[in-house]
């Protein structure tokens, strides 16, 4: 699965994006292995919301291999 | 109702003409967000904004098309800027012809507020004067 | 805060220059009201309008001035045409800069509900598009 | 003391301005002479409002020779 970081989230990942393997998982599996590769990102996991291939999903939402998540901490634009 | 959508690395243009499709229009509301001078105190010279793009994009439309549902309004055009934006400069339009003032009104203001809550758009960082001429050197 | 008030009997400008005062302004908001192809179900042309100009330039600045006190901005442009005005052309144009955008966007409600309650300007008459063309061969 | 009349009230008049001699009034002494220079008014009484040296001015007003009085009927601006 690919995985994109944006605004401070990268200073924290050093990266842009990643790519995660493994298959069918929830937001719990997902975040366990965000922290285990980047455990600075912990701390943000409360303010940040989950997207999957561009929308916004919940904390009920799966993913799969092909989908590309992206972590979206407080937006600020305007 | 048609709706563009974009977002741009360059200056957004002082003039952006007004749909000629809006026959019925007896509204054209439009609105610039300004990078203001001073950011948490401190004077700056410049703001970075970063996107994730197609879903910021995205977003804007489906806020718009949801909006738009209880404020039917003819024609909007939203533009947000990206990369370095200097003080002064606009760093978001938004342009909305309606049949009357009230929907284009309550469009407008419902859009900014939906968009500084959900659009995938970030303040990256401020630059000082100096900064800002490092980085035209280079 | 400055004002600018004007009424004219010659198209409003398309374009209309933010203020370059406003280096505090983090929100420029502009709004046309448009003359509409349509006056109590019928279509029109035109719309003829009629002030009582001192006064109307005297209470839009009376206005302005008593919503700013609620709403305070940096800059407030109002232009209102009178005579005839064909469909699609502007009758009034307001531009305000404020420090955000929520003083500007109640300032721009505020003035046009206002404008419509007590400014001394009247639509005297719809005009067909045969009475126009009369008018310009005249 | 000077009248302006406005919009549908010239149609009435047939003029946009008038001299109405006198000196000092109230607002229904002004409002009797009106008519009386103009019947066709009365019907709009109610909902015109008087400006008094381009200013709003209220039922207790008081005209002298030296005011320009206007009739303002219901406004349609913007």
């Amino acid at each position: 699965m690919r995985l994109l970081f944006f605004a401070h989230l990268k200073d924290i990942t050093h990266c842009a994006e990643m790519n995660l393997p493994g298959g069918d998982m929830d937001t719990d599996d997902l975040w366990c292995k965000l922290i285990e590769a980047h455990p600075g990102l912990e701390t943000f996991r409360a303010s940040v919301r989950l997207a999957k291939n561009s929308e916004y999903v919940g904390r009920d939402a799966r993913f799969t291999e092909a989908d590309e998540v992206a972590l979206i901490p407080p937006v600020s634009g305007g | 109702m048609e709706i563009e959508i974009q977002l741009t690395d360059t200056p957004i243009a002082a003039y952006l003409s007004a749909p000629t499709s809006g026959v019925g229009a007896g509204a054209w509301v439009e609105f610039r967000g300004l990078v203001r001078g001073e950011e948490n105190g401190g004077v700056i010279a410049a703001l970075e904004y970063e996107a994730y793009s197609p879903m910021a994009e995205t977003e804007m439309r489906r806020i718009i098309t949801e909006l738009a549902s209880g404020q039917p309004c003819l024609f909007v055009r939203a533009i947000h800027r990206i990369g370095i934006v200097p003080v002064g400069e606009a760093a978001i339009y938004i342009g909305i012809a309606g049949r009357h003032r009230a929907e284009a009104f309550a469009l407008l203001a419902g859009f900014m507020d939906r968009l500084k809550q959900d659009v995938p758009i970030w303040k990256r960082r401020a630059l000082t004067a100096t900064e800002l001429a490092e980085l035209k050197i280079k």
